[in-house]
């Protein structure tokens, strides 16, 4: 056993978790990578006659929106359940409460401009024979402030559920089944018109957003672009989370927290550090989503999506940030595909998926791809160790035995 | 006016130059040893399921003594343990660390604060984390969260690190991963990061299971050295080990204690000799 | 394990036959359609009068329809019973050419015609000859009455007392001497108790004298009618009744009202405990796959939609069966369900040991996997599944306080169905196994049980019992391809709120949760209460994380 | 049949070898069709999805439309309300379609909505909805609340005698809606507040035993009581099996409801169900020669002779005839010019009348109420006089009683204030 798990070690190719060797580690071709990308797509959609055969439609783009805001919120389950073991199935409900305090923010733009031509009321309050606003509505016209609570309201729910469950050591799969109840008793809360959320129909029809018009180009190759650079800036703070003492305390309690807590780390603080800075990720990517999809309603409450999130990152592979990204834009896009090109065939193939990643891919394609390049790193080394002394290799090599820390995740026992 | 007077007398009071506010004082107080006992545990109870593994149990450590537990499985060694840690809760009883720290009333982070570290039965490291790296997770440093994020190793705490790589002997395999090595070396490494955490009191649970000859008398060597500095508290069933270290030796029996006393005196206790080394003769 | 079995089908047979079941001694039976000599039916029926009056009623329109009824009414008397059974029952047409009015009867054979006085069968009348009578709801509402007013002299007791109720709502001068008349040869006692009360009622509304009214009021103290209930109203505000009348009447509601209330709440804790034995009969399987073996089963939710589809099959194979198709079903669900769930345990969940977080993203995917399967198999849409007779109507205990069977017998089955699991947890030696190994594999294996078999029939197990909970779901809800979705969340919930691996912790807390949901509805609504309900369970993990009954000892840990 | 297909197969294929690829795709006329094939609205929508195809073959068989063949484009939104709107763009920009067939529930029309707004798309709606809506882009064949419900309460009041009222109803914006107009209503009518009980369920409620035996308490009051339901989908079996077990019979509290056709009834036991009531523009059982006609045609498209049909699919045929015929009135499928064509088409409905498509987008229907049968059919007990036109503001909700819809020049406007002469919403 110990003799599989040194061969992993030693001869791991990927350098996540430790950047010592090489300051930024792969963050850098990542990032690159993804803004190249950005740019390249932008420029294509704006600058690009539509006949010309580069042309990127306005379409992709919003799909590719949407995709972005997708991964940003797989990056956020990973934080939480490839780095410190909490398998939470309700991040759905962060990410749709960041997106319906963006999705009030809108509301409040169209002014007047709704059909009933009330000036402040949304059309569904005035059909519903509401007076005034809610006064969760005020303020909400002003986008800092709507911005505050896009960060507030979910990162203040987590803190509460979290400082809950935490300090009272609900762990595993209590904790799970908990943060589904959560979700759906919010699903249930928001499907009631009383909420003053829009019920079912939820919240559409925006116009604009800081003054720009929500339907041209313009503004949708900017969205697009910011969350681009949201999910670039999310992906390298929590490299940084991670590779800091914390992202070591993170991952030490996920594998012993007992131990953790014997050390002297209030562990349960950790946790609900963590798990709000998971929650505004997911927040962050629920606001950036809304006005790209153009309505939010509770139908992202729903357990389902939440247990979809987390096949994304299960996918993709755990406990690598850039498997949780991976992950969440691959199954994404099959799913478009898959749905286009077989509607009645699509549920086999994703629930197919599901069971032969958690059956044959427990590390998920990340850990796939890093088993080949382990491999071929293997090959190489063997002639480079043949010539250096152990005493030299020892350092390069075991920045990669690090990296299969997060790989070689020995499961949170529950 | 005689309420005016005492409000200014209160407000001189509260605005003297010489003392800190009272919510500003620091929490962490010194242990205070002054009557060279570091562990008062007095009348200790718990049961479990109408099982008593704990039996008004009574036990005094001395500041800087090196003391052994032994006693027969389910004698309440490791339950004791539990309960000086914050593991459990007892159901009655008194455990004072010092003269001024009820260890009861804290959860167990606080307790390892106060400078009580504990090696496990089963030795636990983070499997997922380089040698070096649970040894730095230990570094007896403020383990708030934000302090925490913001870490940066200190020459200092390096060179530390180093020493204790030095002394349990895993220096070549810092950068391997704890899940990686032998289990003696896991066991090293736990007591390894005690050590780098600088505790005033060691709780240390069957050192030297699964050790080679020559490990464990490394360790025996190690454990003798710490005592004076430190207080060690080690539980073991290794009479051959107990005896190279042990100055003083307590024996258990039922969840409170049969005998004390040095090696000899134990070995030539009748009740001892009953239920305990009896049995091995 | 089989003879336990077989003993619960005894006793459940035992519980459900329908002749032991005072509900369907209704009035309304199909008449016999044997009777060789001219009955005086027959006899009325051929008159010219109701001949003509017939062929009327044949070429009227549905608003002009009363009256002719009327007048068959006037003119047939106990003679057009049958006539206005079959025309209630939608069964009455008459032939485009003759314009004769016939019945449709059903036989082993299919439709057929019969005379609708007679019975006499009518094999030469073909379905495209005729024309059915068409009947709304202001026409069944008449039949209604007028067969009751028909049936104050019928032989049944039931059919009185019951025909004498229908009348409580509309006393006029008419329907009171046909009471009067027939109170006096009244025997039985609940008849007349019941006629008294239309006296009653009609004394207090039309008696002039305030005694009387008091009088009137006494006897009408202490009834549940909501017909009385409604008069006392009435006369406790009206202003043409004297003060002392308007007060008596006003006691006596208030009385009444007590006596209500009371009823309101043991309705209210059956509905409480009729939704717990549904949550209890969801849970109870993952109670087993969770509980005992620790697999998150996303799938559970599918293992009940397969019974569910069982039942289905069941009742299109044996379409003149359905009386017992649910006792075949109930059986058979258990076996489709529990291969499955061995197929899942062989197939997928025995690679994912100790690793439950993964079991729930595999099972997930199973869960697809299955629900789109029976959308490719059975389509989309939802099954039909039909009630049993002995399954649809209730038991009236007093007018206010009416238990519906369907509950009744599921809130019975539930409790069978958890007695006899922990029989088999307990007394067999599957039941030893299973719990030995959920308590320690290794030792379990050490001492020579099979610890794979093991795990693929407790597995099994727990997925067979979904599966009859399937069947019985299929009682109360639409059979489709969403029926698991519904009842997964809710299954967990019960569970961890129970305790998990303790059986009778998931009984208490399906029970507590059902009657709370029940209890706080009416004051918050349904959605709200829901809520509410998962807030609390939310906010008890925090106090106790394993539930209500928690597992003991280290090996929870 | 199969060779029919290969042949026409093998000539359009020769005909495309001849013609260059950008003329082949202008020689069809593309059909969006967006209606969800998977998850929960699957039930409903499928069935709509096969009608747009029939209708799209009919055609083809009829030689097309303006001598172009027509090419349904089918996606799947998956019942998953943002898809709706994405899929609305994909058919939009990447298939370029020009007309779309597609929602069901509010919800997903109100996320196409802005969509087809923006790329000046062409949608046909075809459900019964809550009003308090009128786009250009979309044409409404569905019932208006005052196709729906209105005369069916009308109905309960006059030819039952109902006093009071149960108003049941899923807690989304149809019901909400529905209830509001028909709460005004009542009080208008007369009705007292204390006969009025309003209650609002979640999607897919499963357990009615505390409301129907609300429903009995409030029933036994004395007065004729009816449940106008606007109960949806698969919450309404277990209501009716639980109506029916506590003893309430369509003769002591009869159901109306908007939202149980044909379709859903094939799904169930419709024992207890017998004498209950809908109201719908359309039934199976209509007697008439265009609907046999369809019934037929519609029983050999699908392969299944036990299949029903229902009112949104008269709604579907009638939106898909009248697009037709706009198109080679206009002489072209642009949006605009279809658009206005479509405004005063007539086209037989297949109760035997003709709907008229109005200038609000909204069509005159006939009402029809009936109550079901065991067969799982419903006999017509009631009618409307004439047709009934849509209204797509209702009269008796406050804040919309001012409104009005004319896309006609010159006020071409979705929601006219007739009061402040002012129009608000799109075209602000």
């Amino acid at each position: 056993m110990s003799q599989s798990l040194s061969s992993i070690a030693r001869f791991s190719a990927s350098d996540l978790f430790k950047g010592k060797g090489q300051p930024g580690g792969r963050v850098a071709p990542f990032v690159v990578i993804l803004l190249a990308v950005t740019v390249l797509a932008s420029a294509a959609n704006l600058l690009l006659p539509e006949s010309s055969p580069f042309y990127v439609s306005t379409y992709t783009i919003t799909l590719l929106g949407k995709y972005l805001s997708y991964a940003m919120l797989a990056l956020a389950v990973d934080v939480i359940w490839g780095y410190c073991g909490i398998l939470s199935l309700g991040h759905g409900a962060f990410f749709a409460l960041g997106g319906y305090a963006m999705g009030v923010y809108l509301m409040r733009q169209i002014g007047d401009r709704g059909v009933y031509g009330h000036p402040e009321l949304p059309d569904f309050m005035v059909f519903l024979d509401w007076s005034e606003l809610p006064w969760y509505w005020l303020g909400m016209d002003q986008f800092w402030f709507a911005m505050l609570m896009v960060l507030a309201v979910p990162g203040l729910l987590a803190y509460i559920f979290g400082w809950l469950a935490f300090r009272s050591r609900v762990t595993g799969v209590y904790l799970s089944i908990m943060t589904q109840a959560l979700t759906y008793a919010l699903l249930l809360a928001f499907f009631r018109n009383e909420m003053g959320f829009g019920g079912n129909n939820g919240l559409t029809d925006f116009k604009d957003i800081l003054g720009f018009d929500l339907q041209s180009d313009t503004t949708r190759v900017a969205l697009f672009a910011i969350t681009a650079l949201m999910l670039a800036l999310t992906f390298i703070t929590s490299h940084w989370i991670m590779q800091s003492r914390l992202g070591k305390v993170v991952v030490a309690i996920r594998d012993g927290e007992a131990r953790a807590r014997f050390l002297g780390y209030r562990t349960d603080n950790f946790k609900v550090w963590l798990f709000v800075y998971s929650a505004m990720i997911a927040a962050i990517a629920g606001a950036l989503y809304v006005p790209q999809v153009g309505i939010i309603n509770p139908g992202e409450f729903s357990p389902i999506n939440s247990i979809e999130i987390v096949i994304w990152v299960a996918v993709g592979g755990r406990g690598t940030l850039i498997g949780a990204i991976v992950g969440a834009l691959l199954v994404n896009y099959a799913k478009t595909r898959f749905t286009a090109i077989m509607p009645d065939g699509w549920l086999f193939a994703l629930g197919a998926l599901f069971v032969l990643v958690t059956l044959f891919l427990p590390k998920g394609l990340v850990g796939v791809f890093s088993q080949l390049t382990e491999r071929w790193f293997l090959m190489r080394n063997r002639s480079q160790v043949k010539n250096s002394s152990a005493e030299e290799s020892d350092k390069p090599l075991s920045t990669g035995a690090q990296a299969s820390a997060g790989v070689q995740t020995k499961e949170a026992s529950v | 006016m005689s309420a005016l007077e005492n409000l200014t007398a209160e407000g001189k009071e509260m605005l003297r130059r010489d003392q800190v506010w009272p919510f500003l004082m620091p929490k962490q107080q010194a242990v205070d040893v002054s009557h060279q006992v570091i562990l008062y545990v007095e009348g200790l109870n718990l049961s479990f399921d109408g099982f008593k593994a704990l039996n008004d149990l009574n036990l005094y450590i001395n500041d800087g003594e090196l003391r052994c537990l032994i006693g027969a499985n389910g004698a309440g060694k490791t339950t004791l343990m539990d309960v000086i840690t914050g593991k459990t809760q007892c159901d009655s009883g008194t455990v004072y660390f010092g003269q001024n720290h009820n260890l009861l009333e804290r959860s167990e982070p606080e307790i390892a604060e106060l400078g009580i570290g504990r090696k496990f039965q089963k030795p636990t490291v983070f499997e997922a984390h380089t040698v070096f790296d649970n040894l730095e997770l230990s570094l007896k440093t403020n383990k708030g969260v934000m302090p925490t994020l913001l870490a940066r190793l200190t020459p200092t705490q390096l060179d530390r690190i180093d020493q204790v790589l030095e002394i349990i002997g895993l220096k070549e395999q810092r950068f391997l991963l704890a899940g990686a090595l032998s289990h003696g070396q896991k066991q090293w490494l736990e007591i390894g990061m005690l050590l780098v955490s600088e505790p005033r009191l060691l709780l240390i649970d069957e050192p030297v299971a699964g050790m080679t000859a020559q490990e464990t008398e490394r360790t025996a060597e190690l454990l003798t050295s710490l005592a004076g500095e430190h207080t060690v508290i080690v539980v073991e069933h290794d009479m051959e080990f107990v005896r190279s270290i042990a100055r003083t030796v307590t024996v258990l029996h039922q969840g409170s204690v049969l005998a004390e006393g040095t090696m000899d005196q134990v070995q030539n206790n009748k009740d001892v000799i009953e239920v305990y080394l009896g049995e091995e003769a | 394990m089989k003879r336990y079995l077989a003993l619960c089908c005894c006793v459940l047979g035992l519980l459900l036959n329908p002749a032991l079941n005072p509900a369907f001694a209704e009035a309304d039976q199909p008449h016999s359609v044997t009777s060789t000599e001219p009955s005086p039916e027959a006899v009325v029926g051929r008159s010219p009068k109701v001949q003509m009056l017939l062929i009327e009623l044949t070429e009227k329109s549905l608003n002009k329809a009363v009256p002719v009824l009327e007048k068959l009414e006037q003119s047939g008397g106990e003679a057009m019973l049958p006539l206005f059974r079959t025309m209630l029952g939608g069964n009455l047409y008459f032939i485009k050419a003759s314009r004769q009015v016939v019945a449709l009867v059903e036989t082993a054979s299919g439709d057929a015609f019969a005379d609708v006085f007679t019975g006499q069968a009518l094999p030469d009348v073909a379905k495209k000859q005729t024309k059915k009578i068409r009947v709304n709801n202001r026409l069944r509402g008449y039949l209604r009455d007028a067969i009751a007013r028909i049936q104050l002299s019928s032989s049944d007791p039931f059919a009185r007392e019951k025909a004498v109720r229908n009348l409580l709502s509309e006393l006029d001068q008419p329907t009171i001497e046909a009471i009067q008349s027939a109170r006096v040869n009244e025997p039985n006692t609940a008849v007349q108790e019941m006629m008294d009360l239309a006296l009653a009622m009609h004394k207090l509304t039309n008696a002039a004298l305030a005694v009387d009214q008091l009088e009137a009021i006494e006897a009408l103290s202490g009834s549940l009618e909501s017909e009385v209930r409604n008069l006392l109203a009435r006369v406790s505000e009206s202003e043409n009744y004297e003060p002392a009348v308007n007060k008596a009447a006003a006691s006596a509601l208030v009385k009444i009202q007590d006596k209500v209330e009371f009823y309101a709440f043991i309705d209210q804790l059956f509905f409480g405990l009729s939704l717990g034995s549904v949550l209890l009969l969801a849970a109870i399987g993952l109670a087993i796959t969770f509980g005992v073996m620790g697999v998150i089963n996303m799938a559970h939710g599918e293992m009940i939609m397969l019974g569910a589809y069982t039942t289905y099959v069941v009742q299109l194979m044996l379409p003149n069966h359905i009386e017992y198709s649910l006792w075949l079903a109930i059986p058979l669900a258990f076996i489709v369900s529990g291969l499955m769930g061995v197929l899942i345990e062989r197939g997928v969940i025995r690679f994912l040991h100790g690793r439950p977080l993964e079991t729930l993203l595999a099972t997930f995917g199973i869960s697809l996997i299955l629900q789109q399967l029976v959308r490719t198999i059975f389509s989309p849409l939802n099954r039909q599944v039909a009630s049993p007779e002995w399954m649809s109507g209730s038991i009236e205990i007093n007018p206010v306080l009416s238990l519906t069977l369907n509950r009744l017998y599921i809130l019975a089955f539930a409790l069978l169905v958890f007695f006899l699991l922990q029989l088999i947890l307990k007394k067999t030696s599957l039941g030893l196994n299973v719990r030995a190994v959920s308590q320690n594999r290794n030792m379990a294996r050490a001492m020579g049980v099979r610890s794979d078999w093991v795990d693929a029939m407790t597995f099994g197990l727990g997925s067979g019992i979904a599966g009859i909970a399937g069947v019985a779901l299929s009682q109360l809800t639409n059979v489709g391809p969403n029926l698991g979705q519904a009842y997964i969340i809710d299954s967990f919930m019960v569970v961890v709120f129970g305790g998990v691996g303790n059986l009778l912790g998931t009984l208490v807390a399906a029970f507590s949760l059902g009657i709370a949901n029940k209890f706080l509805e009416p004051v918050t609504g349904a959605v709200l209460a829901s809520i509410l309900v998962l807030v609390f369970i939310i906010l008890f993990i925090q106090k106790r994380p394993k539930g209500l009954f928690p597992q003991k000892g280290r090996a929870a840990e | 049949m199969k060779i029919k297909k290969l042949v026409s197969g093998m000539a359009l294929a020769m005909g495309a070898s001849m013609v260059s690829y950008g003329a082949l795709a202008a020689d069809t006329i593309k059909v969006g069709v967006l209606h969800s094939l998977s998850g929960t609205m699957a039930i409903s929508e499928t069935t709509l999805k096969d009608t747009v195809l029939m209708m799209v073959e009919e055609q083809n068989k009829k030689g097309g439309l303006l001598g172009k063949k027509l090419e349904a484009v089918v996606v799947d939104p998956a019942s998953n309300w943002p898809l709706f709107a994405e899929k609305a763009r994909e058919l939009l920009t990447k298939d370029k379609v020009d007309v779309i067939f597609g929602g069901w529930t509010s919800v997903s029309r109100k996320s196409v909505l802005p969509v087809i707004e923006e790329l000046n798309g062409l949608m046909f709606y075809p459900v019964q909805y809550e009003g308090e809506e009128s786009s250009k882009n979309v044409f409404y064949t569905g019932a208006a609340p005052n196709q729906q419900a209105i005369p069916a309460v009308d109905y309960l009041m006059n030819e039952l005698g109902v006093e009071r009222w149960v108003l049941a109803g899923t807690d989304y914006v149809y019901p909400r809606t529905t209830n509001k107009i028909l709460e005004a209503y009542l009080k208008a009518k007369g009705v007292a507040d204390s006969d009025i009980m309003i209650n609002y369920t979640p999607f897919g409620h499963s357990d009615w035993q505390s409301i129907v035996s609300d429903v009995k308490k409030f029933g036994s009051k004395g007065k004729k009581t009816a449940v106008v339901s606007t109960i949806n989908g698969d919450a309404n079996v277990p209501f009716y099996k639980e109506l029916g077990n506590q003893g309430i019979s369509s003769e002591d509290i009869p159901v109306v409801a908007f939202s149980v056709g044909e379709e859903e009834l094939s799904g169930i036991d419709t024992k207890p169900l017998v004498g209950h009531l809908a109201a719908w523009n359309y039934f199976q059982s209509v007697d008439s020669e265009a609907n046999e006609k369809f019934i037929t045609n519609w029983k050999t498209f699908i392969g299944n002779p036990k299949r029903v049909t229902n009112d949104p699919m008269e709604a579907t045929y009638i939106g898909f005839n009248m697009w037709t015929q706009a198109v080679k009135k206009a002489g072209t499928t642009d949006v605009d010019a279809v658009e206005q064509a479509m405004i005063g088409q007539k086209s037989p409905n297949l109760t035997g009348g003709v709907a008229v498509m109005n200038k609000n987008h909204h069509l005159s229907k006939p009402v029809l109420i009936g109550e079901i049968q065991d067969d799982g059919q419903f006999e017509v007990v009631w009618e409307t006089e004439g047709v009934v036109p849509g209204d797509a503001w209702s009269d008796f909700l406050p804040g919309s009683k001012d409104l009005i819809s004319d896309w006609t020049s010159p006020i071409k406007c979705g929601n006219y204030n007739t009061v402040t002469r002012t129009c608000s919403g799109q075209n602000f």
